[in-house]
């Protein structure tokens, strides 16, 4: 007999090599990046990524990669079929640059905040919403128009992704995670609009290290675990000329 | 005769069926391991004391927090810290709190692996009727709604029939809906019964009651394949 | 001649008495007010709203008031001409219970998280957006259905509000806010989506005091400031069965 | 005549018009006690530099911080720290930091009081375009469309010409846009000008421009009403 009690513990997620934690993306998956500029890029997912091989990616990023190393050495490697972002010019983007005027990708430009907001609406389960944003504008073309309160908006859909990768500073055993700063970006919404959210976090501490208060993403949005101490930041890896593989 | 024998004989007959606690227990037994779990005001509730050991179990209030447990002893009550029903609760280690808006993208994004909730009256097309018992009196839903919408499995604990008699478990939903298509598993006092394409189908069923007995209380056919589990819930 | 010089310092809020911070809400106001069960109900900011005389409010709250204080009293005193929740029923909710059956407060019952999403959308300006949420049910009636990717869906509008009334653990001179567990449940979407948020706070501190990191309402959202040290908790005065005024 | 007439002889002809510090420097004594602002790259980040001491102003970037100032030293940069423009920046008392979807909420639902742009082309029923000139290229369009429809005020700091001398104050736009009916004020080299039921209202002019010189750089009427400024920005 089951003695009633209440001790059952809180979900505990996987902590994994990274190279584990991506094992099973397959061909074809749409994987959501985190990061803005050098913040929040989680540089050792992407390449643990690139040594696993998986294809034909469709990529949810603001940017569209810096010199040689993160996001860039992937679309330069072509894993990427498709990009979803709003901003994939840079000087430093010749990986990109290239490959999209080789027509070897496909870009969809999105603005930065209907990007935020279509991949909050999906994982918050709302499949479209309306903003006025882009109304009257060629990145409205094409979609429906409706007006409310007699202006108009245009309507956007959801986006969700089979995968999130993303990057932390500390996570605790159940998934909860807090970030540094303006890294924080995308990642938190792009946990929550994952099938299985990938996270990578510089400290790793266990249940209750974490002020409830302040976690920024609860545990119920993170899949996977990557304890990356030494992770390095992009924009440092870009300034020192580095290059993956 | 011995004298056990002798003393059920001159009791009354013994009531069949579990108690509201067995019924929380017969459906903990079943909360996958690994899950997030939000548990409505009642019966459903009572789940959570019975949860087997070690089992890796969330617990989610639609009012912001994950990861609750029992409050504190009356009198000591902290009322900044409660569960959608209103209780006090306590937080247990690695515990978030978030506002509503996130809370119910967490539900209605399907992050919620089960909800379990109470019932009026479910169909087997998986339509719940848990709100509003016809038309009449103040319309108070909650969040009920978008917990049927949004988590992954709805299972209901419910007696099997009304006080009066009258079935739960019925062809077609006649009170308001609380949602459609939705409801996967029933917990009754009588049986467990899983909603699958548009049917009943029978898994378990309480000791002293016969499939027939049950189907006459059921007003919508019972599928009843492979082994039906005989229910032993302990003395609760 | 102005010197180059970034020392603009950031906007500070006004911090006033309940009284002054209320003294311009006029009758037929759009009034959110945050609070869940006894947590985070502003009743020091309602009370002063029922002193201020403001009459038929529409206010928007997840539930209709306990007993014969705070939201209860409000209506009680008949200021309510319409109140936008998803469970006005309770026992203890006798103010509300007379007047819905005398026919005089209307009701609009609304799931709770369509609800916080409305609010959230009023805050974020999205006008409208589409949810699962009472797909074929009543609450979904006379409202548009639309399939997305086979699945109904019931399109949802905005909420907003001319004021809120928060309660909040601590607030900054900037308006920055944090709160006490559960009691923060709608008060950082309903600051978002009124015209002016009324925060009531526990503790008053300087720029600064709070960790930008774990600031939970960001000042933007904050309209004015009301110091409440002594505030009581809701659920105490209901079970001490006080009565306002 | 004077030695310093005799140098101003000689001399080549002195520049009309302000230098970009001295544009930036001129929209920033405009910008309202107890905003909040977000200021685009180039000349609407410098305006920063010259809000009049003791101005309340919040400024806000897209990727997640309300509260920044200026950034340490070269070398000694927080990357994890930055703008909407990839620079470091640093935290003022007072600041705060949230994720994407809540800071493109406080753009899209109007809590940005104003935000500076850039600008291609300008029209007087307030149409921006701004993100891209032609339809050549890599379109890449970052938070403009959301800014300029979001904000409840958007105004443009730009030379009055392109480098070639064309007008960017036109009757309508001709290259892609980022908004429509957005645009409510206009700071350039040479003049201020405020977009007002579909017409640009001059307000402030150049040292050394006549209203007949400035009309023939503007691809569209000005409306003269009133005393017009004069421009008298400090060395800048």
């Amino acid at each position: 007999m089951t003695t009633p009690s209440a001790k059952a513990t809180g979900v505990l997620k996987p902590v994994l090599s990274a190279q584990d934690a991506l094992a099973d993306i397959p061909d074809g998956a749409t994987v959501l990046i985190g990061g803005f500029g050098g913040a929040g890029n989680p540089v050792e997912l992407i390449h643990a990524l690139i040594d696993q091989g998986a294809r034909d990616l469709t990529i949810v990023n603001n940017n569209a990669g810096n010199g040689d190393v993160g996001l860039a050495a992937l679309i330069r490697e072509r894993r990427v079929a498709k990009i979803i972002c709003s901003f994939p010019r840079a000087a430093s983007a010749h990986a990109f640059t290239e490959e999209y005027q080789a027509g070897r990708i496909e870009l969809e430009t999105v603005p930065q905040g209907t990007l935020a907001e279509r991949i909050r609406a999906g994982g918050a389960g709302v499949p479209a919403f309306y903003t006025r944003t882009s109304v009257g504008t060629p990145l409205a073309e094409g979609k429906e128009i409706r007006a409310f309160d007699g202006r108009d908006y245009v309507m956007e859909h959801a986006i969700t992704g089979d995968y999130a990768l993303v990057k932390c500073l500390r996570a605790d055993r159940m998934g909860n995670l807090t970030y540094s700063k303006s890294a924080r970006n995308f990642a938190p919404i792009m946990c929550m609009a994952a099938k299985c959210a990938v996270v990578q976090t510089v400290e790793l501490v266990e249940p209750g290290a974490i002020d409830p208060e302040t976690v920024v993403t609860p545990g119920i949005f993170t899949g996977r675990i990557v304890h990356t101490p030494d992770a390095v930041q992009e924009q440092v890896l870009f300034e020192q000329g580095a290059r993956y593989p | 005769m011995t004298p056990a024998a002798d003393a059920a004989a001159t009791a009354k007959p013994k009531k069949i069926g579990l108690t509201r606690a067995q019924m929380a227990w017969r459906a903990a037994q079943d909360i996958p391991d690994g899950s997030y779990v939000n548990l409505g005001i009642g019966m459903p509730e009572l789940a959570a004391l019975y949860v087997p050991d070690g089992r890796q179990v969330t617990y989610h209030t639609e009012n912001g927090v994950l990861g609750f447990g029992e409050g504190p002893p009356k009198g000591e009550e902290d009322w900044d810290l409660v569960n959608a029903g209103k209780k006090a609760i306590g937080l247990l280690p690695g515990a978030s709190i978030f506002h509503h808006a996130d809370s119910f993208a967490m539900i209605r994004g399907g992050h919620i692996d089960l909800a379990i909730l109470g019932a009026f009256q479910i169909a087997p097309n998986g339509d719940l009727a848990n709100w509003r018992a016809g038309n009449e009196g103040i319309p108070a839903v909650g969040g009920a709604m978008d917990l049927v919408s949004g988590a992954r499995q709805v299972w209901c604990i419910t007696d099997h029939t009304t006080r009066a008699g009258e079935a739960k478990l019925m062809d077609a939903c006649t009170y308001p809906l609380t949602g459609i298509g939705c409801v996967t598993r029933v917990y009754t006092d009588l049986a467990v019964i899983h909603v699958v394409e548009g049917r009943f189908h029978l898994k378990a069923i309480a000791e002293g009651i016969t499939v027939e007995e049950l189907q006459a209380k059921t007003a919508s056919p019972l599928v009843v394949e492979g082994e039906i589990e005989v229910m032993a819930p302990p003395a609760l």
